[in-house]
């Protein structure tokens, strides 16, 4: 869910992104009756074919040439094609999803845990180390993040830009299958779940700051946190503004990012 | 003078369109007229001073609220135009000071947050804007005598204010602002160099396209005659940047294209029945892949093509 | 003067009946917020005007019904209930959305043309418009019967409660604080969400740390599934109490077991311990491949109670139809399709029997059915 | 007689590296100051930082006497100091003209004048003026995107010059300009400092171009002058030699 801006590419499906695998999962079960694991590695083929590549070739290539505000604007089409595309073709109702795990609570020192939680937070720790580990750790990862600082740069060197740029897409796919994964069985998966996870993801990333996987990480949990405080000790009804407002203290105050380092501007 | 005929065309043709429609068709056109005001507005903060904003829904919040509030309590309707138009104005003005800091989606994001935050406020301080509930029975205005009740008053009332904003917009953009707007956009230090003093320009390139918002809710409101939060929401604000970049932002007349598309074009697809919005989504993509200059670059190009002396540049 | 040439077209209509059609214009929230509640009742209403039509359509007249889709916003109903009127409708279907039945309801009175809204909130048919009519409890007839519960069924002295901050909540939150403050029980937390909250977390805890005796939760299906497996999560051990937006089928299947113990009232229900309901929702299930929920009776039962009131007529006139609805009662026996008995009173406003329900095993079990008010 | 810039122990440094250290100069009006120096020498610092584009770490600019630092470029602009960019910034969609217009209006009236008032008060003149001085007659209504690099190069030194300034700091005027143009080029900038007797400082690497244009030049190295006089003493300077070879 949280790997963002690596192509410079602001996407306003990125919510539907989230959206989309739970029902490539629930088709496969549905109308290919596949078993439920099999169903999941379906649905992630389907993401990387449909939500990468595709979403790559068709959207993004023909218009990133001229410029983000029309890709912005198209991506905001195809948030409204992806969730009218499930809701006339699977279901308009909320749908439940099955867990890849139980769904008992653990009592941890009195507290009621559920496994589900920590589950999502030990996928969310693991899928976070791999990558970073792949970013940081190996050829192709450090090669990704030379092209997403400077692409310009990164041909000179003789990185094959658009490869990179493609695993991007690829790795995004797959991350926001998992995500969909992960979040499902909690949210339902419902045609128009997008509108709120991709505001939740956006403001995470810049939060923690672009271009950072760490950093979105813990804007991520530091979101939630303050999310769910603001919740229960100030007003229910203003929450959905505290995180836009840190939002706004972020950019403001310190445009990197909580994490990001200050890039040099040049004149 | 080509532009100047087809101008005259569009015009006697909008005072025509009306005529042979049914009430139906008569909303759809004033819808579209409103909704073409606050996308000028958006199209001279965005198009021309290049200030990206995901806002101008929110200022066509304020306009109707505005109206809304204060034409249910008998007071006229140009009182609400004037409030709508300072109070946008100066909250246009402040939402300008994060851009001078924050330039590309940062600002955007800074003028979502607004979005939302306004959207939080119309719904929760109810004693004011009486919250989900929203305000019914809003009245149509009544000037020197002439009732604009009817469907067909009330389009005209929308299409001279229309003609007025275009026409005040026109005279901005072609005044040493509008050149002023332009080198904002494409190059602001340079423009600074040169004695342009950005930040006022800045500020003024919000205020105003903010304004312009106001103006626009402000004949929301007495159009539907009943308005809530939820219309006033973040997809107004997206709808509008939609209607700016399709129709061609940075171009006089891609306003009125990019509403034509937004509001009309859902409609004549309703023939497709559920499929209606999935085809305009995709007609939105095509074009924005072929054409990410929006409809006029569209025109441009062909012209263009025409008149192959002409340098070709990037 | 259309109703006029409306009842023209209905006299002229006596010799032509064979080729002449009734226009019956569905305008309803098919994508958008309200989406699923719209498909519902677009469809429960769909179900019954193929019914009608396969056996001769209403008086002769086969129905039509035109869609058109709201997108849940207030200023696009205005429009599509303008695109209605314009095509001279007999009646008009929809919307469920309470704001867009606001902006659209004043268009339906000036055109004489009654309106079949799936709206619940109280003040639609406070507003002394003749033309609209309810085909559910609005919030002020089933609010009361829920305190009564609290009041004597749990015997709670005060209570909490989780709204959905929409026009839909708000106005139920609204209705149950004032009869709980008449009851003299104490609303002790008082939760807003937001509508498509996904996370409930922090609303679990407030609601804990308040320990009302019981927790009134008003929210929309989906939010109250993932309410209640939040709510298990966190062990909530207090009685969770709802209407059919919290013990419907639907919330029942997407939560699981988590929605067990929850109970309250429950207005209008496809799981109605009624013969006909149920055979009517599997009926539904068969033709449309899902559960129904309370919207898709709604839309049913609507054109159901407008064949019978127009069959009593015997011709097509829309100001009589909107005078004989009023107070008109409708019998399972009179009219197979109403489903249950329903009566509707000078306001619009329906009357009917309602349900005490309880979610046991993952279903929904009928506790005790409460009579009519008006009896 | 007293200059009409100077500048005191400027001193600008980015994250702990100064980039200009300390750096001291007068400049007197009509003079044409020649600035050189290797790659990296804080030339174009020192401008941004005399103009308001960047704040300086330390140290004062003054324009006749009175103090500027800290003021913003557009109001520097506006008492007469003008600039042109080592990189080339015109404004790509407007056209020669409206370039030029551009570059004049914000000195007419107020910010309303400029909106509500007459539309012209003489401008369209004085860009017509300078489209003739530079020989862009022929290009005056294209889109400036559409010039030739040494084209644009032209117009952005005639935008520089629109609004009639005492003081023009050129930024590598002659970079990327073909010799043909750069003699033209040095024969405008001559022209307009006899007859309007304004004063230039100019950053070049074309050596042969500033030393048959200037009147006096200063060599930094390392953010710091290391020497200054007449062209011909700057080319026998064997510390310039030294920088510019050894650097």
């Amino acid at each position: 869910m949280l790997l963002w801006q690596t192509s410079q590419t602001i996407n306003f499906a990125q919510g539907e992104f989230v959206m989309l695998p739970a029902f490539f999962v629930l088709a496969a079960m549905k109308f290919g009756g596949l078993s439920f694991p099999l169903a999941m590695l379906v649905g992630l083929a389907v993401a990387l074919l449909v939500l990468g590549l595709l979403f790559k070739r068709l959207v993004v290539d023909p218009i990133i040439r001229h410029g983000v505000l029309p890709l912005v604007i198209s991506t905001i089409a195809l948030a409204i094609l992806l969730k009218e595309g499930v809701k006339e073709f699977y279901a308009a109702d909320a749908q439940p999803f099955p867990a890849a795990w139980a769904t008992t609570n653990l009592e941890i020192a009195g507290a009621a845990i559920s496994v589900q939680s920590l589950v999502i937070m030990a996928v969310a720790l693991v899928t976070v180390g791999l990558l970073q580990y792949f970013l940081a750790g190996t050829a192709t990862g450090r090669r990704m993040q030379a092209t997403a600082q400077n692409p310009a740069l990164a041909r000179v060197l003789g990185i094959p830009v658009k490869r990179m740029i493609l695993y991007t897409f690829l790795i995004n796919a797959a991350l926001v299958a998992l995500a969909s994964f992960l979040v499902s069985p909690i949210y339902l998966a419902k045609f128009s779940n997008g509108e709120t996870l991709g505001l939740v993801a956006f403001i995470a990333a810049i939060v923690g700051g672009f271009n950072q996987v760490k950093g979105a990480i813990v804007g991520g949990v530091l979101l939630g946190v303050i999310d769910n405080f603001v919740a229960a000790y100030l007003s229910a009804q203003y929450r959905a503004a505290i995180p836009l407002f840190l939002l706004i203290a972020v950019i403001l105050f310190r445009p990197q990012g909580l994490l990001g380092r200050v890039e040099e501007r040049t004149v | 003078m080509m532009k100047k005929l087809a101008i005259l065309v569009a015009a006697v043709a909008l005072i025509a369109a009306p005529f042979g429609l049914k009430p139906y068709g008569i909303y759809l056109l004033s819808l579209w007229a409103v909704m073409t005001i606050a996308a000028i507005g958006l199209n001279l903060t965005l198009g021309y001073a290049g200030q990206i904003s995901l806002a101008q829904g929110s200022f066509v919040g304020i306009g109707a609220y505005i109206a809304a509030l204060l034409t249910t309590q008998g007071w006229p309707l140009g009182l609400a135009f004037a409030a709508a138009i300072v109070l946008c104005f100066a909250i246009g003005w402040l939402l300008g000071y994060p851009a001078l800091r924050v330039a590309h989606h940062y600002l955007a994001f800074v003028t979502l947050s607004f979005a939302t935050l306004v959207f939080l406020v119309l719904r929760n301080e109810e004693w004011l804007t009486k919250g989900v509930y929203g305000i019914s029975g809003i009245p149509r205005p009544t000037l020197a005598g002439w009732s604009t009740k009817a469907p067909l008053d009330f389009y005209f009332f929308c299409l001279l204010i229309l003609a007025l904003v275009a026409a005040a917009a026109g005279w901005m953009i072609r005044s040493p602002w509008g050149r002023a707007f332009t080198a904002l956009r494409e190059n602001p230090i340079r423009a600074s160099s040169l004695g342009v003093d950005t930040r006022r320009y800045t500020l003024m390139a919000f205020a105003i396209g903010s304004a312009l918002g106001g103006i626009a809710g402000v004949l929301y409101a007495p159009l539907v005659q009943f308005i809530e939060p939820t219309a006033f929401a973040l997809g107004l604000s997206l709808n509008l940047l939609l209607m700016v970049i399709v129709g061609g932002a940075g171009r006089f007349f891609g306003p009125f294209l990019g509403a034509a598309v937004s509001v009309l074009l859902p409609e004549w697809l309703r023939f497709s029945e559920g499929l209606y919005l999935m085809l305009y989504a995709v007609f939105v993509m095509l074009l924005l892949a072929f054409c990410p200059s929006g409809l006029l670059g569209l025109g441009a190009r062909a012209r263009k093509s025409w008149k192959p002396s002409s340098k070709s540049a990037n | 003067m259309r109703s006029f040439v409306s009842v023209v077209l209905a006299l002229f209509a006596v010799g032509a009946a064979a080729q002449q059609t009734v226009n019956m214009p569905i305008v309803i929230e098919l994508s958008g917020a309200g989406a699923v509640s719209g498909t519902n009742f677009r469809d429960g209403a769909v179900l019954a005007i193929d019914e009608i039509n396969a056996k001769g359509g209403i008086l002769g007249r086969k129905i039509v019904a035109p869609q058109s889709d709201t997108q849940s916003n207030p200023g696009i109903s205005r429009a599509q209930v303008q695109k209605a009127i314009d095509s001279d409708p007999y009646v008009i279907l929809g919307p469920v959305f309470s704001g867009s039945v606001k902006v659209n309801m004043v268009l339906a009175q000036q055109a004489e043309v009654p309106q079949i809204t799936g709206a619940e909130a109280a003040e639609i048919t406070q507003m002394g418009n003749p033309y609209i009519f309810r085909t559910s409890f609005g919030q002020q007839m089933s609010m009361p019967k829920i305190a009564n519960y609290i009041r004597d069924g749990l015997k709670a002295k005060t209570v909490a409660v989780l709204w959905v901050n929409n026009d839909f909540g708000k106005g139920g939150r609204d209705t149950f604080t004032k009869e709980m403050a008449a009851r003299g029980i104490k609303v002790v937390a008082d939760v807003p969400t937001e509508s498509g909250q996904v996370d409930f977390a922090a609303d679990v805890v407030k609601l804990k740390g308040a320990n009302a005796d019981a927790i009134f939760v008003y929210t929309n299906e989906e939010e109250s599934a993932r309410f209640l497996r939040e709510a298990r999560k966190q062990g909530v051990t207090k009685p969770l109490i709802g209407e059919t937006t919290l013990l419907g089928q639907k919330v029942i299947d997407m939560a699981g077991d988590a929605a067990n113990g929850a109970r309250g009232h429950v207005g209008l229900s496809a799981d109605a311990p009624v013969p006909a309901v149920l055979a009517w929702k599997q009926k539904f299930l068969k033709r449309f491949g899902y559960v129904p929920d309370h919207n898709g009776i709604k839309g049913y039962t609507g054109v159901y109670a407008v064949k019978y009131a127009t069959g009593k007529i015997g011709k097509f006139d829309r100001k009589l139809l909107a005078k004989t609805l009023h107070g008109l009662t409708i019998t399972p026996k009179q009219e197979p399709g109403i489903l249950m008995e329903t009566t509707w009173d000078a306001h619009g406003d329906i009357d009917r029997v309602s349900f005490l329900a309880e979610v046991v095993d993952g279903k929904q079990k009928i506790v005790q059915t409460l009579p009519k008010l008006g009896k | 007689m007293e200059a009409l810039l100077e500048v005191r122990e400027l001193r600008k440094s980015f994250g702990g590296i100064g980039a200009v250290n300390g750096v001291s100069f007068a400049v007197r009006e009509g003079e044409i100051l020649g600035l050189i120096g290797p790659n990296g020498s804080g030339k174009s610092t020192l401008f941004n930082c005399i103009l308001g584009q960047l704040a300086p770490s330390s140290g004062e600019v003054r324009v006749d006497g009175r103090p500027i630092t800290g003021m913003r470029p557009c109001d520097l602009n506006r008492l007469g100091i003008s600039r042109t960019f080592q990189l080339l910034q015109v404004f790509p969609e407007l056209s020669v003209r409206e370039n030029l217009l551009l570059a004049g209006q914000e000195h007419q009236g107020s910010m309303w004048s400029r909106l509500a008032g007459p539309r012209d008060a003489g401008l369209t003149a004085a860009a017509n003026r300078m489209i003739g001085f530079f020989r862009l007659e022929a290009l005056a209504d294209e889109r400036a995107g559409s010039l030739s690099y040494g084209q644009q190069k032209l117009l952005d030194v005639a935008m520089a010059f629109m609004a009639g300034p005492r003081l023009v700091l050129l930024d590598e005027p002659a970079g990327g300009v073909n010799p043909t143009m750069l003699a033209g080029l040095r024969e405008r900038l001559r022209a307009i400092n006899e007859a309007e007797r304004a004063t230039f400082v100019v950053i070049e690497h074309n050596m042969e171009f500033v030393m048959s244009l200037c009147t006096r030049i200063l060599v930094l190295a390392e953010g710091r002058i290391i020497a200054e006089g007449a062209p011909e003493v700057i080319r026998r300077n064997p510390a310039v030699v030294e920088a510019y070879l050894g650097g």
